[in-house]
């Protein structure tokens, strides 16, 4: 290790610091959440900050070309650290009525983001299956958080049987891409499989390796029909978490993707395209019909977000489905990462609202809790509302602006894919159908006589302010994002 | 026999299938979680396997191999906890009487 | 101030009024008008300075700005700009005067709701939209200005949500519109990604080039048209998805005045005006659009025969006389559709208002069989509606007959015979049920519930009505005379010609003694008649004598009539096929996604312990593991997916 | 260790000593580890677990890997194995019959985890893998360690946060609730 190594490594070196920090704090001064999340919420911001300050001296590499800071690792980690801070704000107002520690959570969380980060750094296959499970592993804790509530807890066993499954069948294909290609450097794997894809037919091998990892892969993004574990995971966790697993792991499972299919097995792209179209149709089809009968608000954005991953999935066909070097091709990761930024923002920003709405212990997201929300809580509704529009992708929000970019890139690729694009459109006409129920529920039903109170705690409007302003300037002033992602995305090519 | 590496990848995908037949089949989650390790260990196997027989791997696999136990030993971790916790709420370990979620 | 301020200003205004109200709204009550009315009075006198701009020649062909770029990426570069032209200026003039009347009169109308606050802002938004979408420069820009027109529509008519049909009407708004919006947005991808641009300039000047250059199939043009014409059905309601509009009645009446009548269901119009260029270059394309259109005109004026809700059948002469509008762009009338966008906006608005005022002053009562005998109760109402009726009935020289005619003449010259027929036929039955209207409504004897006193709407109302009849009684005189080239064509010819030139048509003057004044006369003897019918049966009082209803008649003929009148009753049934067809079947696509995806595995499952049940276990009553399932699912997607790799990489 | 066996071969049936070594692990281990996903009693399949995973060490030493395999008997059999069988104890219940102890889907799994055994064995017959050799290669104890504290370390310090991480989070959900009252 070097002095260059420490720069490139100080975004997630700078985060396990003050994981370490927040659980030194609880063990010194137990029982002071408020200091232990306020720290943690801080720390990220500052962490945010340093992110920022190193961006200006990328690509860098560390540790023999296993970590990689370029501007692909910056827009990620910042991405991540917004989750962090954002997750942050809104869980005081969820746990603490439910007396459920901060500190333990703040810290889990962080331990969780670290991986996350690591994943979008990594140029090595071991590195990128250890920063999963760095994700994955505190995830299943949060997932399980409310220890003492049923839903949470099966959730949580849930999530975690499924996803020790996933990744013992992603390590399974790992190894076979290891064992054939002879190296677990992303570069070193990218040549090796240039010398094999060169008009040959893969080896059964290298095929079976790519299967299994596509599948692992499809089960971290929630990918039809690797999704099942999304809706229980979702609907019983506790809600913040809820809209931390929802942008998350899955923002992190595509920056995988990304540093994996994108950065290693790209040579071999004809060779999976077909699956990520199949995956991308399945998923946001499936993803939008079955959301369109769900009462309870939770289980129903457990399914929208399925939907999402299938228009995200259709950014990653529009790469592997046009010729290498084109613009399309360009034009495809740029979505899928203005579309990971766009989602996590109105997604979280929606989980939010539910989560405020669940303030006090016991209340469901079902449906009937949103009677009346626009006028018993004006500025919760109005919000939701811009989310739900959002999410939707209706015009001038960043929904409406990332679905156009994905879909655009899609047409670009031209071919099968751009099929795919036509059928994204008339998937998110669909969505209008189940977003706009719960804003008739918000705006059209009288609210009951019992009314729960809406959580209205500092942290909590400043998180919802964020998210709304985020969502809003997307769509309205793109411009500095497009640059970003265009700046990232070749990063990659 | 001993000399082929394809007997010892047989050997790992045979323990790998006897694994996932367990996940798919016991309704007890810690038995689920002794497959999955079972899956992890047919993994270690094939990396190991893989450096024994390919030289340019031979170290890398064992440092590889050992980076996987450390990672099943947090997934056990993880698990156990998260069943001690659900068997507090339900008082069962069988996984198939956790379905107050459906739809 | 600069032409680029100006729309700024106007833009902004209504923008900062909705914000306010919004905002502070709940504090102003009960005067909760007092930020949004003078806010769209003053977007008002600024639109009318840019009209007078625009169309006394001073800007040329208009002129267009870029604020900024909205997404500047590469080959997908798209800009938020404005363009302002005299078409611009035509449907500003309808959309800020009727848009500013509306706000006035809803200071009256709306003086006792508890929510009106809400409904100011909304209202308030709504003219932001429709204005953005009326000074877009692109196409996305216009998209995203159209769903938010549909917004604002959505959460006015759903405003008195507490009545469960308000609801319902405002979701089926939105998701009919939906419809329009999946062919709009396609075709605008469509459109992005062969041009590369959205701005208007560009589309119209590179879509024939690469048409010239062999580049682009014809058949793609008019794919491309049609699906632009998607959203264009669905914004002005026109078969197959009219069924929104009459439903949309549900809202408060001034909304129907501005935004169901007068000015959000003209944007398709509008829009497909607007492309113009893009339109002529399908004949085939056109052919659709005129038959769309007059088939709605036909279909909507029989529905309205027999409707008895006052604004029903107003909602429904809308949607005809918004067909007659698209039969006119489909012949290539596209001055007289423009036209007669302006003269109904007027009118239509007027007749909204006006039954606004008779619901008002008969305590929210809108069934035309509980009233009757009201002119001496309301005599401006009255006197206001009658100028409206006789306008959209087509009676010389009040503004639809100028603007109505015009569109015929073309019709039969541009040789679309059956249009001209069903047209002229449609302004006779026009005639006839806008009389049955004001014959129920306002002469015969009186049906008002005795505990009612009906009484004349006060001056916030009343004023705003008699101002808008003047424009629907001299509008067409006014910018249509003489006709085929009057102000209204030595505006906007320039802007259409080049489409006309693409179509071939060589615009003649007009020939009173020739074959233009036969048909002229035809169709005024054809909406002549249908009036007289209809005052016959319904009665009318005229100065110094009274002609009484004849019920015996009208049920007499409905007798005969029976199944026609059926069918006019129940709206030809499209209600009852749509609700079969989107929400009983869609609701089973989506029952049957959900059942698949949460049933197939343990169907499946239950294959199996079937089987083993036959070989005599005792399985029935075993719980099914969700786990497993999920489990299970996950592994089979596994093999399908290494089976699949198999076979198509490593041939 | 393997090295040292390879000349000579079992008198009776004509192997390699490497080769009855293997056979014989190998078959212990599969048998293992069948017993562990069939067996009725969770506890015993707790118990094989743990053989089968002191044949695959010894499989490990027969790969030449002898720091895996001491890995191995220290992590898998001394922390994972324990803790199962700890895990087990606590979740106790009755057994049941053992229509009970398998779900009635697990045909399916059966037939799912065959076809995926045919399908991997048609795999690894039908792959020429890169640059194999016929003997296999003994890993020196020495460059492992240099390895990892060269190559990788990164590695090695994200498994010590994992570690940390799944230790921190396990504890708070295992624990038992302090007795709640006092609002915290």
């Amino acid at each position: 290790m070097n002095a260059g190594d420490v720069t490139a490594i100080l975004p997630l070196a700078a985060t396990w610091g003050l994981a370490f920090l927040v659980i030194l704090v609880d063990v010194i001064v137990p029982g002071r959440d408020r200091l232990a999340s306020g720290i943690a919420t801080l720390g990220a911001l500052v962490v945010m900050g340093i992110t920022a300050a190193v961006a200006t001296q990328v690509p860098q590499q560390a540790f023999g070309g296993a970590y990689v800071l370029d501007q692909l690792t910056v827009l990620l980690d910042l991405l991540f650290l917004s989750i962090a801070v954002l997750t942050l704000l809104y869980a005081p107002d969820y746990l603490r009525p439910r007396r459920l520690p901060l500190a333990e959570f703040s810290a889990t969380l962080l331990f969780a983001i670290s991986g996350a980060m690591l994943v979008s750094a990594a140029r090595d296959l071991l590195v990128l299956f250890l920063g999963l499970e760095l994700l994955v592993l505190p995830g299943y804790l949060l997932a399980g958080f409310a220890k003492r509530d049923g839903l949470s807890t099966e959730g949580a066993i849930k999530y975690f049987l499924l996803g020790s499954f996933s990744s013992a069948v992603f390590l399974f294909g790992l190894a076979y891409v290891w064992g054939v290609t002879g190296t677990t450097n992303v570069s070193g794997v990218s040549s090796a499989l240039q010398a094999v894809a060169a008009g040959h037919p893969l080896s059964p091998g290298l095929a079976m390796g790519l299967a299994f990892l596509m599948s692992g892969v499809a089960f971290k993004v929630a990918a039809v029909p690797f999704h099942y574990w999304t809706p229980d995971a979702y609907q019983g966790s506790p809600t913040p978490v809820t809209g931390y697993l929802s942008v998350g792991p899955k923002v992190a499972a595509f920056a995988l993707i990304l540093r994996l299919f994108v950065g290693a097995l790209a040579p071999v792209k004809a060779d999976w395209v077909a699956a990520v179209v199949i995956l991308a149709a399945l998923t946001m089809t499936l993803g939008n019909l079955v959301a369109l009968t769900q009462t309870n608000v939770k289980r129903m954005l457990a399914y929208s977000s399925i939907a999402h991953t299938g228009y995200i999935l259709v950014g990653l066909a529009a790469y592997a489905g046009a010729a290498p070097g084109s613009e399309a091709e360009a034009r495809g990761l740029q979505g899928i990462l203005i579309y990971a930024v766009a989602y996590t923002f109105m997604n979280l920003g929606a989980f939010a609202v539910v989560a405020a709405l669940q303030r006090r212990p016991g209340v469901t997201s079902d449906l009937q809790t949103f009677a009346g929300l626009g006028r018993r809580a004006p500025l919760a509704g109005l919000l939701m509302t811009l989310f739900l529009i959002s999410l939707t992708g209706i015009p001038p929000t960043a929904g409406f602006f990332a679905k156009a970019y994905v879909i655009l890139a899609a047409i670009q690729a031209g071919g099968i894919v751009a099929w795919l694009a036509v059928l994204a459109v008339l998937n998110a006409a669909a969505a209008a159908f189940y977003y706009l129920r719960v804003v008739v529920y918000m705006y059209m039903r009288e609210a009951p006589e019992a009314a729960p109170p809406v959580a209205r705690g500092f942290e909590l409007q400043a998180g919802l302010a964020i998210a709304a302003v985020a969502t809003i300037v997307i769509g309205l002033f793109p411009n500095s994002l497009i640059a970003i992602a265009e700046a990232a995305a070749k990063a990659l090519l | 026999m001993s000399h082929s590496l394809d007997a010892y990848l047989i050997l790992s995908a045979l323990l790998f299938c006897v694994g996932m037949f367990g996940f798919l089949a016991r309704r007890n989650a810690i038995a689920m979680l002794m497959s999955i390790e079972l899956m992890l260990n047919a993994v270690n196997l094939t990396i190991v396997a893989f450096g024994a027989f390919v030289p340019a791997l031979t170290v890398h696999a064992s440092a590889i191999a050992l980076m996987v136990i450390s990672v099943a030993a947090g997934e056990a971790t993880v698990g156990l906890a998260i069943v001690i916790a659900i068997f507090r709420n339900r008082r069962t370990p069988l996984v198939d009487e956790y379905d107050r979620m459906r739809e | 101030m600069s032409n680029q301020l100006l729309v700024l200003a106007l833009l902004a205004l209504p923008l900062a009024g909705f914000a306010l109200t919004a905002a502070f709204g709940r504090l102003l009550m009960p005067r909760a008008w007092l930020i949004a009315v003078p806010a769209v009075i003053l977007a008002w006198a600024v639109g009318m300075v840019l009209v007078y701009r625009t169309l006394s020649g001073q800007l040329g062909d208009g002129f267009a700005f870029t604020l900024y770029t909205w997404i500047p990426a590469g080959s997908f570069r798209v800009d938020v700009n404005f363009a302002v032209d005299n078409l611009t200026a035509a449907l500003l003039i309808v959309v800020t005067t009727i848009g500013m009347l509306v706000h006035v009169y809803s200071i009256g109308y709306m003086a006792h709701d508890p929510g009106k606050w809400r409904f100011f802002a909304y209202l308030n938004f709504f003219m932001f939209s429709m204005l953005l979408l009326v000074l877009a420069g692109n196409y996305l820009l216009l998209f995203m200005a159209w769903e938010l027109v549909g917004l604002s529509s959505y959460l006015l008519i759903g405003f008195w949500y507490q009545r469960r049909s308000a609801a319902l009407a405002a979701k089926k708004a939105f998701l009919v519109n939906r419809v329009g919006d999946v062919g709009f947005s396609i075709g605008i991808w469509a459109l992005w990604t062969t041009v590369g641009s959205l701005n208007f300039s560009d589309v119209f000047r590179v879509i024939p080039e690469k048409l010239a250059a062999g580049q682009l199939q014809p058949w793609m043009v008019t794919g491309i048209v049609l699906l632009l014409f998607c959203g264009a059905v669905g914004k002005s309601a026109q078969f197959p998805l009219h069924v929104w509009l009459p439903d949309a009645m549900e809202g408060p009446t001034p909304v129907s005045a501005l935004i169901h009548a007068a000015t959000m269901v003209n944007a398709g119009v509008y829009m497909v005006a607007r492309s113009s260029p893009l339109f002529s270059l399908s004949s085939s394309a056109m052919v659709v659009v005129a038959a769309i259109g007059i088939f709605t005109a036909l279909l909507a004026a029989s529905i309205a025969f027999t409707q008895t809700d006052i604004k029903r059948v107003l909602a429904y002469s809308t949607l005809s006389q918004l067909g007659y509008m698209f039969a006119a762009l489909g012949v290539g009338a596209y001055a007289a559709a423009i036209f007669h966008l302006m003269t109904h906006g007027f009118f239509k608005g007027l007749l909204f208002l006006d039954s606004g005022s008779v619901i008002h002053g008969v305590h929210d009562e809108q069934d035309m069989n509980r009233m009757g005998g009201l002119w001496r109760k309301m005599p401006i109402t009255h006197a206001t509606m009658l100028v409206g009726s006789l306008a959209i009935a087509g009676i010389p020289p009040l503004a639809g007959f100028f603007s109505k005619d015009e569109i015929l003449g073309a019709s039969f010259r541009n040789g679309f015979y059956v249009v001209w027929l069903i047209g002229v036929v449609v302004a006779g039955m026009t005639a006839f049920y806008m009389f049955r209207l004001m014959g129920k409504t306002f002469y015969g004897p009186s049906h008002v519930d005795p505990d009612v006193h009906p009484h004349e709407a006060p001056p916030s109302m009343t004023v705003p009505l008699i101002l808008l009849a003047i424009p629907a009684a001299l509008l067409g005189l006014a910018i249509g005379w003489p006709p085929e080239a009057g102000l209204v064509h030595r505006w906007l010819d320039p802007i259409f010609a080049p489409a006309e030139q693409t179509l071939g048509l060589h615009p003649e003057a007009f020939q009173v003694f020739g074959i233009d004044g036969v048909l002229v006369l035809v169709s005024v003897t054809l909406a002549t008649a249908g009036l007289i019918v209809a005052v016959r049966l319904f009665g009318v009082r005229l100065p110094g004598r009274d002609v009484e209803p004849r019920p015996t008649i009208v049920e007499a003929g409905t007798a005969r009539l029976r199944p026609l009148y059926v069918a006019s009753y129940h709206k030809w049934w499209f209600d009852d096929v749509y609700h079969g067809l989107f929400f009983v079947i869609g609701g089973a696509v989506a029952q049957g996604a959900w059942w698949f995806d949460s049933h197939i595995i343990d169907g499946v499952v239950n294959g199996v312990g079937a089987v083993t049940t036959l070989a005599g276990r005792e399985l029935r009553r075993i719980q099914t593991g969700r786990v497993q399932n999920y489990a299970l699912g996950i592994a089979l997607g596994l093999l399908v997916m290494a089976a699949g790799f198999l076979v198509a990489t490593t041939r | 260790m393997s090295n040292a066996l390879a000349g000579a071969t079992v008198p009776a049936l004509g192997w390699s000593w490497g080769d009855l070594l293997f056979l014989v692990l190998s078959g212990t281990m599969l048998a293992a580890a069948l017993t562990v996903v069939v067996n009725r009693d969770i506890i015993r399949s707790g118990l094989a677990m743990i053989v089968a995973f002191a044949a695959l060490a010894g499989i490990y030493v027969l790969l030449g890997a002898p720091l895996v395999a001491a890995a191995q008997v220290l992590i898998y059999i001394g922390a994972i194995s324990v803790l199962v069988l700890f895990a087990i104890m606590l979740t106790q219940t009755k057994v049941g019959p053992i229509r009970l102890v398998f779900h009635h889907q697990a045909w399916a799994g059966a037939a799912a985890a065959v076809v995926l055994a045919a399908i991997l064995i048609g795999v690894i017959t039908g792959t020429d893998w890169p640059d194999a050799v016929a003997h296999q290669a003994h890993t020196a104890t020495d460059a492992l360690a240099r390895l990892l504290f060269s190559d990788y370390v990164l590695p090695l310090e994200v498994v010590s946060v994992l570690l940390l991480a799944a230790v921190v989070g396990g504890v708070f959900l295992a624990k038992r609730d302090e007795p709640q009252g006092e609002e915290r």
